[in-house]
């Protein structure tokens, strides 16, 4: 088998969903093994050349010259896959597509007009088409690697796009929303981080975006029901995947 | 018995591309035992798994009585894509057979009309091969007459098997279309317009159709506005299967298993929930 | 004469960054250029509910999530003048363990070391494997401590102002001891190694701080504290600290603006020296045996320093989890009311400024966070100034190379700068 | 069959004499919800008293005298005899194939207040996954070896309708040893051989007739307590007649298809089988894999569950909650013989929109 040629690329983020790919601690031996490692800042020392089989990518497109970047990314690639919420729909950093981007400059920077920024952070799939895209804030090493793997063997990966809930229940754990009317994103997130929250006893705030079909009209109509606000209600799905879960609300990203 | 749940060895003994994207693989059994045990009826299906992709419902595409156990398999999906890169000698898993079959014992004395509409050949190929091998069979119907529709010439499956047909069946081919270049003879059309050609004797005749979903559905209307009654024509249907043994439930029809209560259904059964969108 | 050379992109440090060196009539400016995309973090905070600070500003930085929940919780406990249970707070010191440890590990051995054997990566080269897969082994346990008491070692789901949401009981604590002892052992080997590694001289007279004490080595707790100068509350630390914006940089650079703008180090190096005297006996003497002199005078020693707090680091979790009860309740019960606080935790890198002001609703009105890269950058500048004066001969991919190890000796996380 | 009483201050002897040889699982409170767990008597949550309501449930400490004074919880027999996740086998793949089948390694499993509800859908899994044309081996294993103890109901809850199915509240067969908690001991009442050995060597109160008229009167009188109620008789027609009824689209619109009613329904049976592998399984041979086949507990509320070449055979939310009702009411009596809903209740309590099922089915026989 010849060793594809992979590329872990990078637009903006915080990093982590890269740096999960060394977290697969166990498996990195074999992932170096497997592929060729062709481009990996974060790693390694490397020139950007070449084609990738597949390509990582990490993080949202905000800026000018990342429209361009992502561009010739993909001009390169064969397989692009991106890897977390941010490149998945826009990370926590798209809150500023609600808002007025030179109010956010201001507010940060003593001189903002040196600020060079697009006013939306957006997926990667506005931008140009995606192969896969694997979510999570960050994503799950185990989800990674069987992306990875499925990638090698030529199948779809058996990643569910069904709800958190189906996790939470099969691991036993007693329902937030239900006994004790916290308002838990389970029923319209996709499952993937392992039922963390509600088994910390918290409900959960949505790290891997919304489910295939998600029915976020009624999940709210359920939080308005246990006493919350519909202002507390967009709040709750406004955090890493807000442009996502916006856009699965209403079929568009603003309400 | 041997479990039914755990795949058993099948090394693949030859290979033969029958047309861009389909191709048969003759399977043998690699355990004496199983082997010796391993008896199936027309119309039934195997579970062909390729370990670390998974596993692919395939139906049996010859005749209990052929030598070797074929399946006629077209590229799908990742199962069906794994499958057309082995090579001969190469071993796979299967688990099998399951299912109903085709009902040969109701043929007796009849017209059997066989109607098959793209790959829907496969498992109809195993009827049509017993046919022709079993001399008693051959006897035992009055009229024997095979319909088949592909989409163009090329897509047309066992092509050289069908002049060997010719000697015990009426065969009517058609396809959709056909470019002036492949010097089509045939008919073009869909398979329905078949049954004008053959003027059925509709009161003697048994019919078993397999093909896209459509397609059943138009000939099972055609086959009943010409008086075939409902109980005399079978279908084999085609649903997401994942245990094929009636423990998963991803197959279900309606009330109905398609792997354990089919994938052959009498018309009758099944009629209610024919029209039913998203059933 | 006029020489320029720029490193394009940075690689093995977290985030986007070149440097562009100018050296012109025998002077030397060095600039890091940081053009890591803005993400507006103290913008979209204001009108957001306490409640979800921690885990929004976790998103800073995948390599050091759980700095940022330190520093906004204790904020957040200082404004609604929370006290906090003996046990949670050392449940955080453990957590605070598992991210040292995993950052450590991450930066000596996959992403500096390599440079000292001339690799392009920690697995390029045969010869490093077998460092690289100790590295690993480390970095995997400092995930499983996280892990445990956050749920995962990146934007851990635990943590919130007043304690935890869930915290774990001895037994599952106690499962981690066997291994965390035995990599205990061995970091504490390492240490010989990580000193026995070459370094260019490098010492000139620069001002450090870090927290400090009072009885243990700083993670949540401590006033600032300068080899220069005299101790401060970090309640009263930001008024000495100026932030400041360089055109060619989209992240704010720090400067202590007191007696003369000046920029200053922190992170392990800084914290190792004013803090020393509070290891324990055991780490004291290996630092002794293997000729270790503190404090340390090279800024570019951090891997040693990072070696001896990744020691400690183990050290402290095995302290912390042979003691550990199980509190009544994971968190303490509290009202949100009207205030303002800043915190300063250690992060790896460095101590981490969190300021908030909250309204009666609980909601964030405004705040500041300095991550340690931006108190660093200035110093970086310096000493990568500093380093070109003596060596402006060499060849400029000599130079390049240097520079680019310099930089990492800091174990800059850029992604945390721009924020 | 052998007949005893037990004082309630000798249940932990039933539970010592059980532990020997079996896994007890009872109820246990987690997280303020009655779970099922392995648990010793004094876990038994007595007093503690569940309030259910369409996707609400709150557990609080009562007034009732009864050491089981709460109904049930989310879970089943389910989750213990078919288990959320388990393997099936491990392969590997070279020249040839090779398959390891896990070993049995578990203890044999003892329910100690199996509900009568739950005992009827116990008696279909055991259709399903033992009478069908193939048996579940795994199943059969556990299955073969567990003890039942069903526990007649004094409180059901809100949501509760088993009489409707005539699941409940009192069991009549199937049970190793039914329970019934009286005002000062337990009556304890042997349905099979292997039920009367366990009863064997505990401490034996006689059984008069006004026991057992205790017995009756509070069974009885919990089938008063029981609220919701559905005309079973007119299923599965009603089904049937109504596959294009408006109500279904209706229904769509609030329907979360998070899955927790499939996962909780001690009747819902689906699953998928797959190919697990991590990047350690994969060698630079691209004919040598290894891994492990696992099946989970899937739902029709999946999107991609009914998925096929050329497209889905169920696109559409409405068809999919369609399906899943048809399947519980109308389809498994067809496929097996038994009502595919026992009256439990739990996919109303458990819905986090709060459908039920009961008024759903109501409106259904509205006009179109
Ligand atoms: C009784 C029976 C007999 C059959 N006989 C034959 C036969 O003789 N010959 C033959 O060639 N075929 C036959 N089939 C069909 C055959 O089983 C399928 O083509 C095969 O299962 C495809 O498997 P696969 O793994 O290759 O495809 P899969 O990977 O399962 O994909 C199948 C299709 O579903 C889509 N899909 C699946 N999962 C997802 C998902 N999660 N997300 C998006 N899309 C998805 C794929 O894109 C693809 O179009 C038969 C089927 C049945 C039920
Ligand atoms: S706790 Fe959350 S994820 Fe779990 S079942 Fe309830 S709503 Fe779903
Ligand atoms: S439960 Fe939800 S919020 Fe928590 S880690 Fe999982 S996806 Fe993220
Ligand atoms: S359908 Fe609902 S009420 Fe009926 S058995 Fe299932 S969970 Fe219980």
């Amino acid at each position: 088998m010849k060793r594809p040629w992979i590329g872990v690329f990078k637009f903006t983020s915080c990093d982590g969903c890269q740096l999960s790919v060394l977290n697969m601690e166990d498996e990195l031996p074999d992932f170096v093994s497997l592929f060729q490692v062709a481009y990996f800042r974060e790693a390694g020392d490397m020139p950007l050349r070449g084609r990738f089989d597949i390509a990582l990518v990490e993080g949202s497109v905000s800026t000018g010259w990342q429209k361009a970047q992502i561009i010739e990314v993909r001009e390169r690639t064969r397989h692009l896959v991106t890897i977390g919420a941010c490149a998945a729909a826009g990370g926590l950093q798209a809150l500023r597509n609600w808002a007025d981007i030179e109010d956010y400059k201001r507010l940060v920077y003593p001189s903002p007009d040196m600020i060079e920024t697009l006013p939306c952070s957006t997926p990667v799939s506005d931008h140009v088409y995606v192969d896969y895209e694997l979510w999570g804030c960050p994503v799950n090493c185990d989800e990674l690697s069987e992306m990875l793997g499925s990638f090698l063997l030529d199948r779809k990966p058996g990643i569910p796009a069904y709800s958190l809930c189906m996790e939470c229940k099969r691991k036993g754990v007693p329902c937030l929303l239900v006994a004790k009317s916290e308002p838990c994103l389970g029923p319209v997130t996709r499952a993937g981080c392992g039922v963390l929250c509600p088994s910390m006893e918290r409900p959960c705030y949505g790290c891997f975006g919304p489910k295939e079909g998600a029915n976020i009209g009624s999940l709210l109509e359920a939080f308005r029901n246990a006493g919350f606000s519909s202002h507390e209600c967009v709040l709750l799905l406004d955090k890493m995947n807000t442009y996502a879960f916006r856009e699965a609300g209403t079929g568009e990203g603003r309400f | 018995m041997h479990d039914k749940s755990i795949p058993f060895e099948a090394a693949i003994k030859w290979i033969k591309k029958e047309t861009r994207d389909t191709a048969t693989y003759a399977l043998k059994v690699k355990s004496r035992d199983i082997q010796k045990g391993y008896r199936f009826i027309p119309g039934q299906f195997n579970m062909l798994y390729v370990p670390g992709i998974g596993e692919a419902p395939v139906s049996i595409s010859s005749a209990p009585s052929d030598q070797d156990l074929m399946h006629t398999v077209r590229v799908a999906g990742d199962v069906t894509t794994a499958l057309s890169h082995l090579k001969a000698g190469d071993v796979i898993g299967m688990r099998g057979p399951f299912g109903r079959g085709w009902p040969f014992e109701e043929t007796g004395g009849l017209d059997i009309l066989i109607v098959a509409g793209g790959l829907g050949i496969a498992p109809l190929r195993s009827v049509v091969r017993h046919i022709l091998r079993t001399k008693k069979m051959a006897g035992a119907h009055s009229r024997r007459m095979l319909f088949y529709g592909a989409k163009t010439p090329k897509d047309i499956i066992f092509r050289n098997e069908f002049p060997r047909y010719r000697e015990v069946f009426e065969v009517l081919l058609t396809v959709d279309r056909a470019d002036p270049e492949e010097r089509w003879r045939g008919e073009t059309g869909l398979v329905t317009k078949l049954f004008d050609r053959a003027a059925l004797d509709s009161l003697r005749t048994i019919a078993f159709v397999c093909g896209p979903e459509v397609m059943m559905q138009t000939s099972v209307r055609e086959l009943i506005l010409r008086g075939v009654p409902e109980e005399r024509i079978f279908l084999s249907l085609e649903r997401n299967m994942n245990c094929g043994v009636g423990l998963c439930g991803h197959c279900f029809f309606g009330p109905k298993f398609v792997c354990r209560d089919g994938p052959v259904f009498r018309f009758s059964e099944i009629e209610g929930l024919m029209g039913i969108k998203e059933l | 004469m006029k020489r320029v050379f720029s490193i394009g992109y940075l690689s093995r440090v977290e985030g986007e960054a070149g440097i562009t060196a100018e050296i012109l009539d025998g002077k030397a400016v060095v600039r890091a250029r940081v053009f890591e995309a803005p993400r507006f973090f103290e913008a979209f905070l204001r009108g957001r509910h306490f409640s979800d600070v921690a885990d929004f500003t976790a998103r800073i930085c995948g390599i050091c999530p759980v700095a940022y929940q330190m520093s906004s919780v204790h904020a957040m406990e200082s404004i609604f003048g929370v006290e906090v249970e003996e046990p949670i707070r050392q449940l955080r010191r453990l957590l605070y363990c598992g991210e040292w440890i995993e950052s450590h590990s991450l930066h000596i051995y996959m992403l500096q070391g390599p440079d000292f054997y001339g690799c392009e990566s920690a697995w390029s080269d045969r010869q490093y494997l077998p460092l690289a897969r100790r590295g690993l082994s480390f970095k995997k346990l400092g995930n499983q401590i996280m892990t445990i008491l956050g749920g995962r070692p990146i934007h851990p789901v635990s943590v919130k102002a007043g304690g935890f949401f869930k915290i774990p009981d001895k037994k599952t604590l106690s499962g981690l001891l066997p291994d965390i002892e035995r990599a205990y052992e061995q970091t504490l080997e390492a240490v010989s190694w990580a000193a026995s590694l070459p370094f260019n001289d490098n010492d000139w007279d620069w001002e450090c701080l870090s927290l400090r004490g009072p009885n243990e080595y700083p993670m949540n707790y401590g006033n600032v504290s300068s080899n220069k100068g005299a101790e401060k509350p970090m309640a009263d630390f930001l008024e000495d600290v100026r932030e400041y914006q360089v055109a060619y940089s989209t992240a704010l650079h720090a400067e202590i603006k007191t007696e003369g703008p000046r920029p200053y180090l922190v992170g392990p190096v800084a914290r190792l020296n004013l803090n020393h005297d509070l290891l324990p006996p055991e780490i004291k003497a290996a630092i002794r045996q293997c000729g270790i002199r503190l404090p340390m005078t090279n800024t570019h020693m951090g891997i040693i320093a990072r070696s001896i707090e990744l020691a400690y680091a183990f050290h402290e979790a095995v302290r912390i989890i042979k003691t550990y009860e199980m509190p009544g309740r994971p968190s303490a019960c509290f009202e949100p009311r009207a205030g303002q606080a800043v915190w300063i935790t250690e992060a790896p890198r460095g101590m981490l400024i969190h300021h908030y002001e909250i309204d009666g609703e609980g909601l964030v009105k405004r705040c500041a966070i300095i991550p340690p890269t931006s108190q660093n950058l200035g110093h970086m500048e310096k000493d990568l100034n500093h380093f070109m004066q003596m060596h402006m001969g060499e060849p400029a991919n000599v130079l390049r190379k240097e520079c680019e190890k310099i930089i990492r000796s800091y174990d800059p996380c850029i992604s945390c700068s721009v924020h | 069959m052998l007949k005893q009483k037990l004082k309630k201050e000798h249940l932990g002897l039933l539970f010592d004499k059980l532990k020997v040889t079996h896994g007890v699982l009872g109820p246990k409170v987690e997280n303020g919800v009655v779970t099922l767990a392995e648990i010793d008597a004094h876990d038994i949550p007595s007093g503690y008293e569940d309030h259910q309501q369409p996707g609400g449930y709150r557990l609080i400490k009562g007034e009732r005298p009864e050491i089981f004074s709460f109904s049930i919880g989310p879970d089943s027999f389910k989750r213990f005899l078919q288990p959320p996740l388990r393997e099936v086998f491990a392969f590997r793949r070279a020249a040839g194939i090779s398959i390891t089948r896990p070993g049995a390694e578990q203890r044999p499993l003892a329910f100690i207040d199996m509900r009568p509800c739950d005992l009827s859908a116990l008696k279909l899994y055991d259709r399903i996954f033992l009478r069908g044309p193939v048996r579940d081996p795994y199943y059969d294993s556990l299955r073969r070896d567990s003890l039942v103890f069903v526990l007649n109901c004094l409180y059901p809850n809100d949501n509760c309708f088993c009489p409707s199915m005539g699941t409940g509240p009192e069991a009549t067969d199937g049970f190793d040893v039914a329970l019934t908690e009286l005002s000062d001991s337990f009556l304890l009442e042997a349905g099979t051989a292997k039920g009367e050995t366990v009863l064997a060597g505990l401490p034996a109160g006689e059984v008069d007739d006004s026991d057992m008229r205790e017995k009756g009167a509070r069974i009885e009188l919990c089938r008063k307590r029981i609220k919701k109620f559905i005309r079973a008789g007119e299923l599965p027609g009603l089904i049937y007649r109504n596959v294009e009824h408006p109500r279904w689209a209706e229904i769509a619109e609030r329907d979360l298809e998070c899955g927790n009613c499939t996962q909780l329904c001690p009747t819902c049976f689906c699953n998928s089988t797959y190919d697990a592998l991590g990047l350690s399984g994969i060698s630079k041979k691209s004919y040598q894999v290894s891994g492990r086949r696992m099946r989970k507990w899937d739902s029709c509320f999946s999107k991609n569950f009914a998925r096929v070449h050329g497209g889905n055979f169920r696109p559409s939310r409405r068809a999919r909650y369609r399906q899943w009702m048809s399947h519980k009411l109308a389809y498994t009596m067809e496929q097996f013989g038994l009502p595919g809903c026992v009256g439990c209740g739990r996919c109303i309590t458990w819905c986090p929109a709060g459908i039920d099922i009961t008024k759903e089915l109501e409106a259904l026989k509205s006009a179109r």
